[in-house]
């Protein structure tokens, strides 16, 4: 795939780039840490799931996860992010809790959100994070909502928002990018492909010049097509973005090549028949990120292998410890139902007590 | 006691709470350069410039998408929607961001946008932009409607609107534009401003033979048929105007059945599952015994908006109907 | 007789009109390669190609409008939407274009489609997942909308929808996809095929003390309180499958309400404007004085669908409520 | 304005075009025909509207004549059109009378849409018309539709579906472009450009590269950018396009460059406002596609000025005749608004008779 706005490098060339120059043995090692408890965090999510203590849908992002923590990672007090269903990542990324997500899960009074959303529906507005949304490609003209905020406030941000490559083909998508391109609207869409849209191919599904990415050209957009596998890569490439969005309020469209390992969610029974067990098992050994990036770790001399499964441990720790969490809470109440209806209800201002705003009989 | 349009006075709500909350803005299809075309917003961009009056690509799902997401960082943005009727291609945002994101966020999240711009048939418009979506929205917890039939009401309500922290479906009628009414300045208000709550029915017209039930335009219809019903007939119709849709207020509605013994409702909704439906269901299980008669209703004639200028005036309620059921249970 | 589940009905309901007409084709997100999200297209790929059997993109609104747009050329498209959720995003298209084509065109066009796929709560999707847009659809003239409670009834009333020439909304059930049904094979069937006209109510249970009206799962619901409530309180409930929500069967519903003088509305609907609105509306309209009390309703609680499995379970309607309403009016 | 895939040509040479070497005279003088037949049906139409005869919108299409009628004139036996809310010159194109077009506006039962669709809703299935639709780009999936099922039923031909250059915003339109590109759809898109969009001219509404055709390169598509000023130019390069759907099945993105003389519609007060006096004064003096047509056929000896006039005058007679029949003719019976809503009640089979259909009270 060509890509026509930056030169191929060589991996070792993105260690280079002064974003990654600027981190620390410590925070190298954090981006480790977050990548495992993300991947710890699913891994248990997925037994308890099986086990039945779960409903509804379950995406899991194992084999993506230096998409979210890459991003992420580069994010200042005015950045935003917003993406689809497939949540979870970028939850744990943004610092919320494994045991709020995990009990989200468990459908628990202390899940993030109450139990009221789900697997689909994180949120953290404190921490900039507005979600997890379920209908596909829903959550871009929100994340151009934030942008136009951002600039609406004078504050220098950015807002990213994630899609999938299946979700490129939603108009909203699209109306978002005209709007974004025409009022310089510091957005950055970040297309996280995986390859398939549940069991649909990026060929079946999309018609595209070289790359997903290059779509943006339509509305003489910047855009990037990158590889997900070195989180090097994609701190060094986004880094551009965020910076475009930051100096001159311009939005830039990016396509990250990742790969998701499980099915589509858990109910997805199909996931090796639309594409080859080699496929899979390829991804898994040569290019997973994380282990890409614990040899790195190990090149650099910034950890060893000792000080990596500690970490690893930990992580398992923490996950398992948070499924007893989510265990051990309370359900919601019944009432606790039309709670977080309206805010003004929730509040009992002079408008929430004005007439009748619930109609059960 | 000064007359201004309907037009006049969503202007100057729009006017009055851009003034007050630098968070409040108008966007929406021609609203800036062109003066809106209902020319609601007429020189406001003059007044107020680029920055909180916006004109938008024809896109109403991303740009209605667009504010509501600014909304949920703190901006208050009012939406306006040329018609009401393209409310269709920007549904998914409406229902699934705007009245549901408050809900699966556990309530971290809330989303102080109003979507406003007329909703009504008779305007020889044809089916697809004759949209009358006030059952629509009203179904869904979350969201809130409100539907204004003159102009003191329109100006009140939709700075209640504006203020309020819930998504706000504000329907305007293009039959009522041009209308005026009585509307106090704000020199003669003792509040200094006029501000109506959401929730709140109006007895319009009060009277203990019959209650006439409408909301919107269909509030007019049901005064010229209770002024014919009293002249012609001897019969004293009350009037109730819904005003807001949900919140609703029931309270009103009922005291007034309670009194009268028999209902109309009257709206320019399909029947289907309309406003009517609802409410004439609420009225027999709450006061059952009070009825003296089945609780009526009277719709736009039931099929797609019909084009016809002359078809269309009969489509939709008009007095000699609502008269005529009236008496049919009087 | 045969037992099949109501996913394995609609697959021999899709196959046999495959079978019966060239213009019968079945388009939407994964129903191909991938035998269908929820695989009531199992197989049918492999059996009949790439030309009948066909994988979209996630494009709803462009690839419902295309079926819409080849209907009106003679094909005969049945769009599975993986979801009826997402109607969301195609709700222009919709009602705009299947709706409202033939009327703006005088009755020159018109549009034989079938759009089909699950609308329910009850499996912790959210509430985005869990749109039951009947009332939505029925409010349209136009439209058609179907709502079948069984395996039986999903087999006859999806090969009738097939063959109409006008747009049928065809609400399915997820958590019905599983369950069995009895029902007959083709060779077994006096007409060698199993077709069920829309505008069809049926009676699911006679009995004398009150009506227990509803459509689709609700039904199910409808029919476990009539078990209880005759088990524990000798109390006779007719249950009432409207199956078909426009056309509606009314005859049905008032000859059964004429003879209880009791009636309850079950769905999962919201409440506000639901088809439980308008069936109450209808019956004190026509046969106010068989009633010996008001019309009540059952709904799922106002809110947003709530993820939290066990607490959906309450939302949703369940047999315990029915039987403490009917109780209250019996 | 850069187009990549036709070399700009000198319009002498669009005369050469195999497609315009064609042309009989008596052809030629046709083309002219209709479209002096548009402009005069559409001034009287104005004419009463203003009088208080008609309701609702009335968009009219002069200026732009030369795009319906050298696009319709390449138009064979399987070959479809659709279009949006200004659609009376398409009408007039395909054949369509103007008695039962001025007397839809008037909403007579003698009406093509029998008085219920107006202005926005001409439709003529029997001569391949698709209408006529009021939501912006809402008929363009509809336009795939037909091409789907061209291509279904082994038909070789292709579906034109006009927008205007507002429209190409709304999602629905790239929804249908990925589509068509994806499945090799014989659909052409044309854009007929007027430059804005009610009062917002395409810089204030859309992003793009060097023009909005160009934005097929999002989809792999081809693309035209073409002046609409010279019927020649029109049709040979539509021609290209419609050989490109029959003969590969591959759909085309054209954009017609073309302006409007007066409002957005009759309703439309600001018209010269957002736009300057002398532009639409140069754009009638120097590019009306009639009086540039009129030239042609003069200079090339086809007709004579009387010739013309004559035409035109017979043009301007038909139009007040059908005023004089809209006039005349009857309003729809208040019954038929029950009509034409399903076709199974209509046809009173037995589905339009089970079951109730209407719920008036
Ligand atoms: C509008 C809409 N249509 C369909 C779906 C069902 N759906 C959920 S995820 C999905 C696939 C999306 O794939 P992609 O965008 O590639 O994201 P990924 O799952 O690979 O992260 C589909 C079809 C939906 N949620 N919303
Ligand atoms: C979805 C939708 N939004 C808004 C409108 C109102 N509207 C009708 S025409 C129009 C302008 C369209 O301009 P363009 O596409 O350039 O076509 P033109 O009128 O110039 O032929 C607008 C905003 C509509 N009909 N549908
Ligand atoms: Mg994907
Ligand atoms: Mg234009």
């Amino acid at each position: 795939m060509a890509n026509a706005t930056a030169p191929a490098q060589t991996p070792g060339s993105y260690a280079d780039a002064p974003i990654n120059q600027a981190l620390s043995p410590e925070d190298k090692i954090q981006l480790y840490r977050q990548m495992i408890r993300i991947r710890r965090f699913e891994e248990v999510s997925l037994q308890h799931y099986q086990a039945g203590r779960m409903g509804g849908f379950l995406h899991l992002y194992i084999g993506q996860e230096s998409v979210a923590i890459g991003t992420i990672s580069l994010l200042g007090e005015n950045d935003h992010i917003i993406t689809a269903y497939r949540d979870h990542a970028h939850a744990l990324g943004v610092g919320m809790t494994m045991n709020e997500c995990m009990a989200e899960l468990f459908g628990k009074a202390t899940g993030c959100s109450k139990g009221k959303g789900g697997s689909m529906h994180y949120f953290a507005p404190d921490k900039n994070y507005w979600g997890g949304h379920g209908i596909v490609a829903g959550q871009t003209p929100l994340g151009l909502g934030l942008a136009f905020a951002l600039k609406y406030k004078n504050l220098q941000g950015a807002a990213l928002c994630f899609l999938g490559d299946g979700a490129v083909n939603q108009g909203a998508f699209h109306e978002s990018l005209n709007i974004a391109a025409l009022w310089g609207l510091p957005v950055i869409y970040i297309i996280e492909n995986n390859g398939y849209s549940m069991g649909t191919s990026q060929r079946r599904s999309s018609a595209y010049p070289s790359c997903l990415a290059e779509r943006a050209i339509a509305y003489d957009m910047d855009w990037e097509l990158l590889s997900g596998e070195d989180i090097y890569e994609v701190r060094a490439r986004t880094q551009v973005a965020i910076e475009r969005a930051h100096q001159q309020s311009r939005p830039t469209l990016l396509e990250i090549a990742t790969y998701r390992y499980l099915g589509h969610s858990v109910a997805d029974a199909n996931s090796t028949k639309y594409r080859t067990k080699e496929e899979i098992e390829r991804y898994q050994r040569q290019h997973d990120p994380i282990l890409r990036w614990k040899q790195v770790l190990l090149d650099e001399g910034v950890a060893t292998e000792a000080d990596l499964k500690a970490i690893d441990r930990e992580a398992k720790k923490e996950a398992e410890a948070s499924a007893e969490f989510a265990k051990q809470s309370p359900l919601p109440e019944p009432e606790s139902i039309f709670d977080d209806v309206y805010w003004e209800v929730d509040h009992q201002t002079e408008a929430g007590q004005t007439g009748r705003h619930f109609f059960n009989d | 006691m000064r007359r201004i349009t309907y037009r006049t006075a969503l202007r100057e709500a729009l006017d009055e709470e851009i003034a007050r909350d630098p968070m409040v803005l108008l966007m929406g299809e021609e609203v800036a350069h062109y003066n809106g075309a209902y020319k609601v917003s007429e020189g406001l961009w003059e007044k107020w410039g680029d920055r909180r009056i916006i004109d938008t690509p024809i896109s109403e799902a991303g740009f209605i998408g667009m504010g509501i997401g600014a909304s949920m960082l703190g901006l208050r943005p009012v939406m306006e929607l040329m018609f009401w009727s393209f409310y269709t291609v920007a549904w998914d945002q409406i229902v699934n961001n705007a009245a549901m994101v408050r809900y699966m966020s556990g309530g971290k999240i809330h989303c102080p946008i109003v979507i406003r711009g007329p909703a009504n048939g008779g305007t020889s418009v044809g089916a697809t932009h004759s949209h009358t979506p006030e059952n629509i929205m009203a179904n869904f917890p979350g969201m809130k409607c409100v539907c204004p039939s003159n102009a003191y009401d329109a100006k009140g309500l939709l700075k209640a609107s504006i203020r309020d922290n819930d998504p706000v479906m504000f329907m305007e009628s293009t039959k009522l534009y041009g209308e005026e009414w009585d509307v106090p300045s704000n020199e003669d208000l003792p509040d200094g401003e006029l501000v109506i709550p959401l929730g709140l029915a109006d007895i319009k017209r009060e009277g203990q033979d019959i209650s006439l039930i409408g909301h919107g335009r269909a509030v007019i219809t049901c005064l010229e048929a209770a002024r014919v019903l009293e002249q012609e007939h001897g019969i004293q119709a009350e009037v109730v105007d819904l005003r807001s849709i949900r919140p609703l207020d029931e309270d009103t509605i009922l005291d007034s059945v309670a009194k009268t013994h028999r209902a109309i409702y009257v709206e320019e909704n399909k029947p289907y599952s309309g406003i009517g439906a609802q409410i004439a269901y609420m009225i027999q299980q709450q006061i059952f015994d009070e009825l003296d008669a089945p609780v009526l209703r009277v719709n736009s004639l039931d099929a797609p908006a019909i084009y016809s200028p002359e078809l269309e005036k009969i489509q939709l309620p008009v007095p000699e109907v609502v008269i005529e059921k009236a008496l049919s249970i009087c």
